[in-house]
């Protein structure tokens, strides 16, 4: 009963929770946090595969101003819509959290499950009941409002699918309500003996700050989905400024939670690249204190900053100097972040595995996307990059290059864990470097499109009223390229997909430790047996005291 | 290739458009001084960890690693000097900022409105335009609002004006003020920068900056034909610039409306039964008043034109639809 | 599963097999519970805070518009909200005493009043549809300022959304009360009744904020 | 399992509360309902009528709802929770209440009342054009002059 690792000896029946039982039920009704966790996976990831065919349809389209594709204008809106909602509402806010913190949050405390197991189930079913409605938007109607549903477009003019589409937003919003309820309750009660606050791993403190997102900020645009939903259908005028309702008090209302949400997105990632870069470059982490505590801080600080949104949307001036001036309040705890993993680095072993390569990316593209924030932070500068390429190259930077970046990092670390499979190692570093060079040859780009003046939201960008010969060009040679660098992206993508589904059939069978980790998932079997571990497991020290550390080197 | 790109830019950088505003030369000091506090920022974070990634490399298993947890001064450093740029980066773009959102006196006040999906500017002497023509040195005015002339609700769109670094939203129902006093004359893009449908894309027309002894000829010159342009050509211009090409086509593809082609002389049907023949007259009173007779088989969605068309401007058009007669 | 997991100690019917102990699990359940409460709050937070920028915006439309309401009859369901609120507090502590037969008896009382409060309801709400004092575009009534219509919209959302709440609740009330006439409360297992007394106190504390904002302030 | 989840939450299962308590929440809650309402009709406004509703729900959570002899960490969700709202409600409100403040010409944002946009706007056109044709007539004036 201790964290060293007595359990590699093969489990006596050979049973893990993927063999335990068998059938589409045992998978369907399952109350095992692991297997919700990989059901999770699959469904998010397959997710990600409409959206990005949709972004590689946008992409496309723009190749040329006249669009590419010859998609009409109506279809490239529905094209780009639902690319931003897919990705945001069924891949990215439970991207992380959903899949590897379901499976890995119970072994890590070591827990035998979350302290809600039936609930975890339901919100797992919310989700794809949530999935169903925006399949429906693509099959029956269509939806056209862009992501972020502003009215008075949404209630006023836009396609069928409004009410649709929201409905499913307005259910998704409940699975993320109750796996944050599940994981705040999971993490402060069914801790293994041991692991006090300050020896839980930081993934566990970033799973913990998502929660606490997901809790206070969701309701917000629950509701504020059910009155668009209500406005829509029965015209009662809360935001339609024909009835005398207000489309900014709508823009608050969402951005009250889609910019926290902006945090739920990217702190598993951080939670993420905390493990991966003391485990592969076998070091205590820098500062440990300082990155639990900043994750909290932003969770909190998230909630003040969302007017920043709103910069050019007719708030007053002294409401944007406040939000401006909270914005680079929020900077703080993430630089400190970002100056700790580097700092961690400092007189290590560094490996260079995939998961480590992911860790340099994140870094990489973090650093540029947390601080191409700043022009959008400063007053002055936002009012000329609002709703431009800019814009896009940023939130693209910081959701896709950071926390899908993360997300991949998390699933090649724990892949051997989750499986029990090895991936080809050759294979994982060339997509990783097709990736990271795809994407910034995609939205580097995108940078300087946006600062030229190119809007975001284009379905076109020929000269009906006549652009300007000079910014013409300039954005149809900087289109293209970002379309080049999607494809090539793509490409990586397709690899890594093809080589872990690969490694699942024919790969090594995965050690129980390959990275010689010390949190308590690694104490267990791989993959896990049906309830974790064989008894409880009793914890003595912290997560990154790796037996490399030599005290004497300062 | 960058160098092409500057060599044909007119004045613009890499990364910035033409400079035409006085906003425009208060935006861009602070948009480098914010570029080079990222690129220090960026060189440093990430030279760093390529140092460390090369040079603690994993040489062989099990090496020793240093035990540092930490260091107080060092982390209290990396919260104090950076919060030292933000809060400049802060502050100066709140200056900026106020001055984007006050505009002096003695302003040309023009009027805008945005429609789905056309711009329509109207200046104090009642001309009424859809491009904008400004004179140059001299602050101008914007009081926005955005209007429907169709059955449909009024949208939100925003105008952007990258060359004057300039945006701010356009809501119904409500009147929202932009200023700014261009300093370069030449011909500008604006553009509707917030997604407002299908037309999103197209709703962007010329500002042309002139100067001040030229502006009140140019708002003259607004109700004829340019030199060396018929009456049908120009309205063929003007049939662009209104944004009617959104929804009605010139080549006999369908639309969101009926097209054009052959549209003169032929016989209508319409929704309430009656008919009648497209001649002038009709023409006319479908653009004034466009919900009046709707053809059948198409939504009644067009925004009346009324008073955003000069009559000359309104007879180019016509005169440019009975050029698509069969 | 449990079976399996035996721990030596006592083994509650409903125990479940990843919690140490029953205490520890009920304990989670409150504290789950309480989670889902603050989110609850947030949720409304919203419409209040649409309804104050509202009458922010149109204070005279808002002033006339909330003189039309009853104040007797938003006192007499004030008085029925807390008076439940009593005897959901009773009941949970009947079921803290292991006293099954008291937490009918007291659901009992509680369904009924949550009944009554929905019967008054339903009177104020068809005699604002027989005037006319309808949200948005179904706004016919004549002779109050501008803004009215929003009024009538931002009432008709509150205390729609509140009395949703309250249907949820007598359904969630119906379903403990067929539980504790089953006898499965003891005084080591409760949390279903606390949990739902919970529930039922965050639906009473959201009208105490309602009905003076609503009915009361001039 | 873990250390502080087992023993030394205050777990509110031993304690009941006399059933006097109950009453005597449920007596001030009727009492406070019923001052709500007399002081509504002497106009005092909304800070009363705030107050009033915050004792009562400080009465509900505190003794109805057991908060105040249950495990901290409660307390501690309820007031993160007020802590968002309270967010929610001051920047909404920040928002809303300070236009013009900063920049005086914003009072003509947001004019909802269009007669009253258009009027200021005749009037300063209108004051324009005078002016302009002052100054033509002083040129006028002046070349006459000449």
């Amino acid at each position: 009963m201790s964290t060293a690792a007595q359990t590699d000896t093969a489990h006596a029946a050979g049973t893990n929770y993927l063999n335990a039982t068998k059938g589409l039920k045992s998978w369907i009704f399952t109350l095992d946090h692991k297997r919700i966790g990989i059901m999770y996976l699959i469904s998010i990831l397959l997710f990600f595969l409409v959206g990005g065919l949709l972004a590689l349809g946008v992409r496309a389209h723009l190749f040329s101003p006249e669009g590419a594709t010859g998609m009409s204008n109506d279809t490239y809106n529905q094209a780009f819509t639902l690319h931003g909602a897919i990705m945001t509402f069924l891949f990215i806010v439970p991207s992380i959290p959903a899949s590897i913190g379901n499976f890995f949050l119970p072994l890590m405390l070591g827990a035998k499950d979350v302290a809600f197991p039936k609930l975890n189930l339901a919100s797992y079913h919310l989700y794809f009941l949530g999935a169903l409605f925006f399949i429906a938007t693509i099959v029956f109607t269509g939806l056209d409002t862009g992501w972020t549903f502003y009215a008075p477009f949404s209630t006023d003019r836009a396609m069928n699918g409004v009410i649709l589409a929201t409905s499913g937003a307005f259910i998704l919003g409940f699975s993320s309500i109750l796996t944050g309820v599940n994981f705040i309750v999971t993490i402060h009660k069914l801790r293994a003996p041991g692991l006090t606050w300050r020896r839980l791993p930081l993934f566990v403190w970033s799973l913990y700050a998502t929660s606490i997102i997901y809790v206070l900020a969701t309701p917000v645009v629950g509701i504020t989905l059910l009155l668009l939903i209500i406005e829509r259908a029965f015209g009662v005028g809360i935001f339609d400024p024909a009835l005398g309702g207000d489309p900014v008090l709508f823009q608050h209302f969402f951005w009250f939670y889609s910019h926290p949400v902006v945090y739920v997105m990217i702190l598993p990632a951080f939670g993420v690249i905390s493990e991966l870069v003391t485990i592969h470059s076998r070091k205590h982490i820098f500062g440990y204190n300082a990155i639990a505590v900043s994750s909290i801080a932003i969770a909190f600080i998230g909630f003040l900053v969302w007017g920043h949104h709103m910069f050019v949307s007719g708030q007053s001036g002294l409401s944007a100097a406040v939000f401006s001036f909270l914005t680079f309040l929020v900077a703080v705890p993430t630089a400190i972040k970002v100056f700790s993993w580097v700092a961690t680095m400092y007189k290590g072993s560094i490996v260079y595995n995939t998961p480590m390569l992911y860790t340099f990316s994140f870094l990489f593209l973090f650093s540029i996307g947390g601080l191409t924030g700043l022009f959008l932070g400063a007053l002055a500068t936002d009012v000329h990059l609002h709703d431009t390429y800019f814009v896009v190259a940023h939130f693209h930077y910081v959701m896709m290059g950071s926390v899908f970046i993360g997300f991949l990092g998390a699933i090649h670390h724990w892949w051997p864990k989750m499986t029990g499979r090895m991936y080809n190692e050759t294979l994982g570093r060339i997509a990783c470097g097709l990736v990271f060079v795809g994407f910034n040859v995609t939205f580097f780009t995108q940078f300087v499109l946006g600062t030229q003046g190119m809007p975001r939201r284009y379905a076109t960008y020929h000269e009906v009223g006549d652009i300007e010969p000079q910014l013409l060009e300039m954005f149809t040679l900087l289109h293209q390229i970002s379309t080049i660098g999607s494809f090539i992206m793509a490409a990586g993508l397709f690899l890594i997909l093809f080589y872990l589904l690969a490694s699942v059939f024919k790969g090594d069978k995965a050690p129980d430790n390959p990275w010689g980790g010390l949190s308590l998932e690694w104490a267990t079997a791989s993959p896990p047996i049906e309830h974790n571990f064989e008894g409880q497991p009793v914890v003595r020290r912290g997560p990154y005291e790796f037996p490399e550390i030599d005290p004497m080197i300062k | 290739m960058i160098n092409t790109l500057l060599a044909n830019a007119n004045g613009a950088t890499f990364w910035l458009p033409v400079q035409a505003s006085t906003f425009a030369e208060v935006h861009d000091p602070l948009f480098y001084f914010i570029y080079w506090v990222c690129v220090v920022s960026f060189v440093v974070v990430v030279g760093v960890m390529a140092y460390f990634g090369v040079k603690y490399k994993r040489k062989q298993e099990g090496e020793r690693t240093s035990g540092n947890r930490g260091n107080f001064a060092l982390e209290v450093g990396w919260i104090a000097v950076p919060s030292v740029f933000l809060l400049i980066i802060f502050w100066w773009g709140f200056q900026g900022f106020v001055m984007y959102q006050t505009p002096p006196a003695n302003t040309l006040n023009v009027r805008v409105t945005a429609d789905t999906w056309s711009w329509s500017f109207r200046y104090p002497d009642g001309t009424v335009s859809s491009e904008l023509i400004v004179p140059v040195d001299q602050p101008v005015r914007l009081t926005m609002t955005s209007e429907s002339g169709s059955a449909q609700g009024a949208v939100i769109h925003s105008l952007f004006i990258p060359a004057f670094r300039l945006k701010r939203d356009v809501l119904p129902d409500r009147y929202t003020v932009l200023w700014f006093e261009a300093t370069r004359e030449g011909t500008y893009t604006l553009f509707c920068t917030e997604y407002c449908g299908t037309g999103h894309s197209e709703m962007n027309v010329p500002v042309h900056v002139v100067p001040s002894d030229e502006f009140a000829e140019r708002l003259a010159a607004l109700d004829s034909a340019p030199d060396g342009m018929t009456t049908a050509e120009w309205g063929q211009q003007l049939f662009a610039q209104q944004g009617c090409t959104a929804c009605h086509s010139v080549d006999g593809s369908r639309l969101i409306g009926p097209t054009m082609q052959g549209l003169y002389g032929s016989t209508r049907e319409f929704t309430d039964g009656s008919t009648r023949v497209a001649d002038e007259n009709y023409l006319r009173e479908s653009i004034l008043e466009p919900s009046a007779l709707i053809n059948v088989g198409y939504q009644n969605v067009m925004p009346s034109y009324a008073g955003r068309l000069t009559d000359g401007r309104l007879d180019a058009i016509i005169a440019y639809i009975e050029s698509l007669a069969d | 599963m449990s079976t399996a997991h035996a721990h030596g100690g006592h083994h509650h019917p409903f125990h479940a097999h990843h919690f140490e102990t029953l205490p520890q699990q009920e304990a989670s359940a409150r504290m789950g519970m309480w989670l889902f409460l603050g989110q609850e709050l947030l949720f409304f937070s919203a419409v209040f805070v649409a309804f104050f920028v509202f009458q922010y915006m149109y204070p005279e439309g808002f002033l006339e518009a909330h003189r039309t309401l009853s104040i007797p009859l938003g006192t007499l369901n004030t008085l029925v909200l807390l008076t439940s609120s009593l005897t959901m507090a009773l009941a949970v502590r009947n079921a803290q005493l292991g006293d099954n037969k008291g937490v009918v008896k007291q659901l009992g009382f509680t369904i009924a009043l949550a009944t009554v409060f929905m019967i008054v309801k339903y009177f104020e709400y068809s005699g604002k549809i027989e005037k006319g004092q309808l949200p948005g575009q179904w706004y016919t009534y004549e002779g109050l300022p501008e803004g009215a219509s929003i009024f009538f919209t931002m009432y008709f959302v509150m205390t729609g959304l509140h009395g949703l709440h309250i249907v949820i609740g007598i359904g969630v009330l119906a379903w403990i009360l067929i539980r504790a006439t089953k006898n499965q409360f003891s005084a080591e297992y409760y949390a279903p009744v606390e949990n739902v007394g919970l529930y039922w106190h965050l639906v009473d504390l959201i009208w105490i904020f309602l009905f003076p904002f609503l009915y009361l302030i001039e | 399992m873990s250390a502080d989840s087992n023993h030394n939450q205050g777990h509110g299962e031993h304690h009941v509360m006399p059933l006097s308590t109950y009453f005597a929440v449920f007596g001030a809650l009727l009492v406070l309902t019923g001052i709500t309402v007399l002081v509504s009709f002497l106009k005092l406004g909304l800070l009363v009528a705030v107050v009033i509703a915050s004792i009562k729900a400080a009465l509900v959570v505190g003794y109805f709802m057991h908060l105040k002899y249950d495990d901290r960490f409660y307390s501690v969700i309820l007031l993160s929770s007020l802590f968002a709202i309270f967010c929610f409600f001051l920047f909404v409100f920040l928002d809303f209440t300070s236009r013009g403040m900063v920049v005086p010409e914003e009072e003509t944002n947001f004019l909802r009342n269009e007669r009253a946009m258009i009027e200021r706007l005749e009037q300063e056109e209108a004051a324009a054009a005078a002016a302009a044709e002052e100054e033509e007539e002083e040129e006028a004036e002046e070349d006459t002059g000449g």
